[in-house]
């Protein structure tokens, strides 16, 4: 066990320090300042997209620091898996405030997918606009009736002459207003059972037929929308992999999406805010940190917190092996998504009465903010499939234990 | 010995519910949270032809004479049906006025409240989670107060307020009226508007002073307590049951999400949770006017206890609802609001339980 | 709401004090004392049955006041059900520590039984005996391959001219060793599926053929044991109710053992332990309940129990008034036995590193009583059905849910 | 960066489970626990062929001058084996050594704890749950000490004792021999009798001072809470392991128990719950060699989490396991025994968490 880097690594670090250095100036990094106060800080959303930062991505791929995975001949910097470099990559882009690899669910999720089933023109079309920016892509898999169960799509898409026409309805999309392209599931085979005939589709957003409405989120945001198709044509070739394979296409994407749940750094972040908080905070005359039961408490969540990025580095340590992580990657996103509820729930408590202040209103201990981790933490209980899938798999799958016996 | 409702609380509560569905769906809660005051004067005159502003107040004065048992009742209810309103102001101030040491002025009021004439509320707590009575800043010197009280109840709508202060004799209750020189009303805005708070500032505000000593002080708490605990106790219930509702109608993987086990072993947990604090609060609020020496201690525990259990409740319910439940437009998100409300305003159920142990003696 | 009694039963109240007063005196009280500290105490274990108290409560049957809704014809004293009465008795004979009814499983379990299904030679030859402790019973429903599940039961039972002859094999039978006699269920018909086919049956614990085995428990104490039974005869007319129907007539036993286990007594009992200990114990300095954290966790399980109290109350109330208590009477004994365990867990706490010590070490607070009430807290958990077949019920009868999908 | 363990770890870790797995079935376990001392002498011998008292003591001392993690790897699987024996106290006291002042008196005890000649333990806390150096009670004056230590582990069996106690100076550690005048060994029951502990009463006991200050005593303290978390997650994942084959066979309702989703989910909860812990426990071992800034609150942590994790483990396997796992023949019991003894020694998950508050400077 050894906690520090290799000489190697910590040259490879220094390089990359410098890098920054010389093209991310810190007037750059000024101008990327979140106020720390802010819901935008809180939820992570500040991510810079503008020409300034396109061009520093660009020559960070170049130089073989984003996008890692991704062959340059698709607009990544094709380098050979080395977790222990990207985590420095990371870790050095971050403290120069300096634009990281975009998080969305283009390059993170369709991305993969495509690199695994796409056809060279495909690749070719999305593979570097989206890693940009240029392109920015929604999600359609889940529907009215199929949440959890994504075998139970209705949305359909028949064929006609070149063009798949596809009507139905996606809900739970986010970003559906911003983006020009989304990946969806839908059935092409409605008289195959279950799993089988659904079929993975690209669907160009400004399309006639399409129907975006907003959906208003509990905390008064709009971060999702139902997206309704009528006769929407899409061309034959905007699939990915075999038609009726879309089930298989779609499993890596998953993959992806739950490892992005589940890493701590949303927790950390948070955690950092309540501690602030209750150093802050005068509840009865004292600090609410010396108030022995929330101290307990917040000992107690931040106890679970330290254990979670631990575990991190244990299978960050596991993957620079090139060992199989087996259960322990299992867990993260199960552990994470309970952790953030206790936190958040702290949260409210240390404000005392002005807790029950809204987001946004200025009397509120920093602007509410906690109140949207609350929740936000809820929310996060049912994203990427609710806690109750997690314990199905990590039951069936990690512990071995029978699958379910259903009608 | 009957520890159950009487066939008048049962009738109380029948006839409260039936107006709420009749009168007040969630569109027009919705509507009133909305609104710049988040009161529906139509709403409060038709809770005042029943009589439930006057629940608590003496015959003498016009009200009915009843129990802080039947007031809860009808929280209950409001919690159940997520009625927006003064309610819990109109109570907390009542049953000051009944403990004040100036009956005639409290007489005057009491019939107004009766009526439906006046508004009264309290304003009782300070900045730092200050709810005690021995623990209050705002100061009366030459009949004049001088303070501020951040989460006062509807308090803009309101047209006398009731203020927790101190003088030289130490704390009391003073009578603040609506348009008081120097009172400064900054509506705030809460997670839950459906019960409306305000930031009240008072410089050099005439007052006048109408009760001496913490007892008045603590009768308003204390029944805001049991109210808080009634109107968690009914909200939770309501969220058990429309997550009941939509478990059983929602299908997965070809069956009703409700046939899973452990979807049903969750709502099983959280409703055998429930059930027995339902007898913890009629307790609270029986002793509230029956057994003096129980009464402090059952409000605080019962406050604290409902209020945790309306947490836990809104944490499952969401998360049995799956994304629906995160929307604006689906309603559980209402419940939600108030459980944050219920659970923050007059202290945090840990606050209450270190009271609880304190007042036991221990 | 009135939690007086009216003058009609403060007069019944008087009427009893006078009677125990008159026939169960100080020295009787006295000579029942129980160590307040001890293991006894603790588990309630603490019942008289020697001749002085068979004589009081022979008394207190032909006054009315116990086994009240047992016919005068068979030793009970056949009063008009009316549960205050009932509540006043008991906390009259309680304040004098007078005996009262024996909380066994034969009174509690087997008499109802008997009284409802029972021959009238049968109530003749059981009930009055069993009722003052004559004959005592233990209960032979759990096997080694049913537990939760009784309709997998293997004992079987053979008719051999007029006798039956029983082999098999029951687990978790408690006084096995000091019963007269045992009430079980056994398959007689073995070709009839799951419920069908099983009979309930009395068979005499000296029969030839019968082996009892002690089971030792975790705490090291012996309360259950297993029998064995090869070739055991027994008689024909040992049978209650109809041969085959043994399932019916067990479930209306099964439901009184729900209510006694779902009693709160036991967690007021071990509760009030634990608040002495925590005002005994001294911890870095200064009492166990002055410490935040402790006195915290103290008022949130005290909470609950005040509630499972009410709760009982209420239930009462309904009884009384003849009305339906419906849900609220299917979830005591859940609610009891997360307390249960909350409690003692609690009390482990309170003593500090000093909660190592074994029950009845003498440095160990009050003897290590409280390991005791720990361990015993997970047996709560499992007697009378898992909490999670507690919670399939509650959900299935209580709540209206789906019944399991099986195989 | 590696945070994982190496060959070396992997290897002893294999061995020692291979050693317990072929020498020290749970049949074993249990004829030790009712010996008079717990202390299985052909056991201890086997596991100092292994060099397992040594790993701590320097190459110079016949040990192998290894690392607190490579000890806690064997303490897991000690806690996985059910193990009995006095390696606790052995561990304690060897980083204890490690911190005195005295290094001669300590090269020699060292060796002989190396060599299997010498066991060792430790006399730390005092009565009132009190392990903190600066409450230490025991006096040393004129070369004698007197106090009472309540919880002394192995104290029968050990060969030397370092006792935490006081002078005019401060607190340290003094060295007591077997046998010496004024002390008495009073063994005790504990539930759990694979830990075994006694009560030292020093009364005019002549002692040699080997530390001045706190250090070692500090040293000592915080092995062993890393240790007790090892300890504890090795339990913890035995009984899980245990559970699942159990709930895998045993059948009810036409089906193997561990097919009902409730059961599933509440494994796959506690197997969630426990496998990032294994991260916390190796990264406090890690610090209290490596990131002196990050022992001793790591150390804290660390216990207070296992230990609270351990307990839950108990309740749910047993409730898992029904009525079987309530029985003293059934293996269970052995670690319910065990996680009352890790969650009690040295102090209380409550009393860490504080701890550790107060050593972030929070």
């Amino acid at each position: 066990m050894n906690l520090s880097f290799s000489p190697e690594y910590e040259a490879f670090r220094a390089d990359v320090r410098a890098f920054v250095a010389e093209h991310w100036t810190a007037a750059d990094a000024a101008a990327t300042e979140v106020d720390p106060d802010s819901v935008a800080a809180m939820t992570g959303a500040a991510v810079r997209t503008d020409e300034r930062a396109a061009s520093f991505r660009t020559l960070a791929i170049e130089r073989g620091y984003l996008y890692r995975h991704v062959p340059r001949a698709y607009g990544g910097s094709e380098q050979p898996p080395d977790p222990l470099k990207a985590v420095i990559i990371a870790e050095e882009f971050k403290a120069a405030k300096a634009p990281f690899e975009i998080m969305g669910q283009g390059p993170s999720m369709l991305v993969p997918t495509l690199l695994e089933h796409g056809t060279e023109a495909q690749k070719q079309r999305f593979v570097r606009d989206t890693l940009v920016g240029k392109i920015r892509w929604c999600q359609g898999y889940s529907e009215p009736g199929a949440g959890s169960d994504l075998a139970s799509l209705r949305t359909k898409a028949e064929l006609d002459g070149d063009h798949w026409v596809v009507n139905g309805q996606k809900i739970w999309t986010s970003s559906a207003q911003e983006a020009e392209w989304m990946f969806a599931l839908v059935r092409t085979e409605p008289d195959r059972p279950k799993h089988d005939g659904i079929t993975y589709m690209l669907i160009e957003m400004n399309s006639p037929g399409i129907d975006v409405r907003p959906l208003r989120q509990m905390t008064g945001d709009v971060d999702f929308s139902e997206v309704f198709f009528e006769n929407v044509r899409v061309p034959a070739d905007g699939v990915i992999g075999e038609r009726g394979q879309g089930w298989v296409v779609s499993r890596s994407t998953l993959k992806h999406e739950r490892a992005l749940i589940g890493n701590a750094a949303l927790q950390r972040r948070t955690f950092d805010g309540l501690l602030l908080l209750a150093q802050t905070v005068e509840l009865r005359g004292g600090r609410a940190i010396d108030d022995p039961v929330i101290r307990d408490r917040l000992v107690a969540v931040e106890t679970r917190l330290l254990a979670a990025e631990r575990h991190g580095q244990r299978l960050l340590t596991l993957s620079a092996r090139g060992e199989d992580p087996g259960f322990a990657a299992m867990v993260p996103k199960l552990y994470a998504t309970g952790l953030s509820y206790d936190i958040a729930k702290l949260a409210m408590d240390v404000q005392g009465d002005k807790g029950l202040l809204a987001i946004g209103e200025e009397q509120a201990h920093f602007s509410g903010m906690f109140t949207v981790a609350y929740m936000w933490s809820l929310g996060i209980l049912i994203a990427g499939g609710t806690a109750n899938i997690q314990r199905n798999i990590i039951a069936e799958r990690g512990l071995g234990m029978p699958r379910e016996v259903r009608k | 010995m009957d520890f159950g409702l009487s066939e008048e609380q049962v009738l109380l509560k029948d006839s409260v519910r039936r107006y709420f569905e009749g009168e007040c769906p969630t569109s027009r809660v919705r509507t009133v949270m909305e609104g710049s005051d988040g009161h529906d004067v139509g709403l409060w005159s038709g809770l005042t032809e029943m009589g439930i502003p006057g629940l608590l107040v003496p015959e003498a004065q016009g009200g009915s004479g009843l129990d802080l048992l039947d007031a809860a009742l009808v929280a209950e209810e409001m919690g159940w049906a997520c009625i927006p309103g003064p309610y819990l102001a109109c109570v907390m101030a009542t049953v000051g006025l009944l403990a004040v040491d100036d009956t005639s002025v409290a007489a005057r009021l009491l019939s107004g409240i009766a009526a439906g004439d006046i508004l009264a509320t309290v304003a009782l707590g300070e900045d730092g989670d200050e709810w005690d009575a021995d623990r209050v800043q705002t100061r009366v010197e030459g009949g004049v107060l001088r303070g501020t009280k951040p989460l006062v109840p509807y308090a803009a709508s309101a047209d006398v307020v009731l203020v927790a202060a101190r003088d030289a004799e130490g704390p009391g209750l003073w009578l603040v009226e609506r348009g008081a020189g120097g009172m400064t009303i900054a509506p705030l805005e809460g997670s839950d508007m459906t019960r409306r708070v305000a930031r009240v500032t008072l410089a050099e505000t005439p007052g006048t002073k109408i009760a001496s000593g913490r007892r008045a002080i603590d009768r308003a708490r204390d029944a805001g307590l049991v109210l808080l605990a009634a109107d968690a106790y009914g909200g939770a219930q309501r969220c058990v049951e429309m997550t009941r509702d939509y478990v059983l109608t929602r299908e997965q993987f070809g069956q009703p999400i409700g046939a899973f086990q452990a979807v049903k072993h969750q709502l099983a947990d959280l409703a055998t949770q429930l059930e027995p604090a339902l007898s913890l609060w009629w307790y609270a609020a029986h002793a509230y006017d029956h057994i003096p020496e129980d009464a402090a201690r059952y409000a605080a525990l019962a406050k604290a206890h409902l209020t945790d259990l309306y947490d836990r409740a809104m944490r499952d319910c969401t998360e049995l609802h799956g994304g629906i439940g995160f929307t604006w437009e689906y309603d559980l998100q209402l419940w939600f609001r108030r459980a944050i409300f219920d659970r923050a305003f007059l202290g945090d159920a840990a606050h209450h339980r270190q009271r609880a142990a304190d007042l036991a003696g221990w």
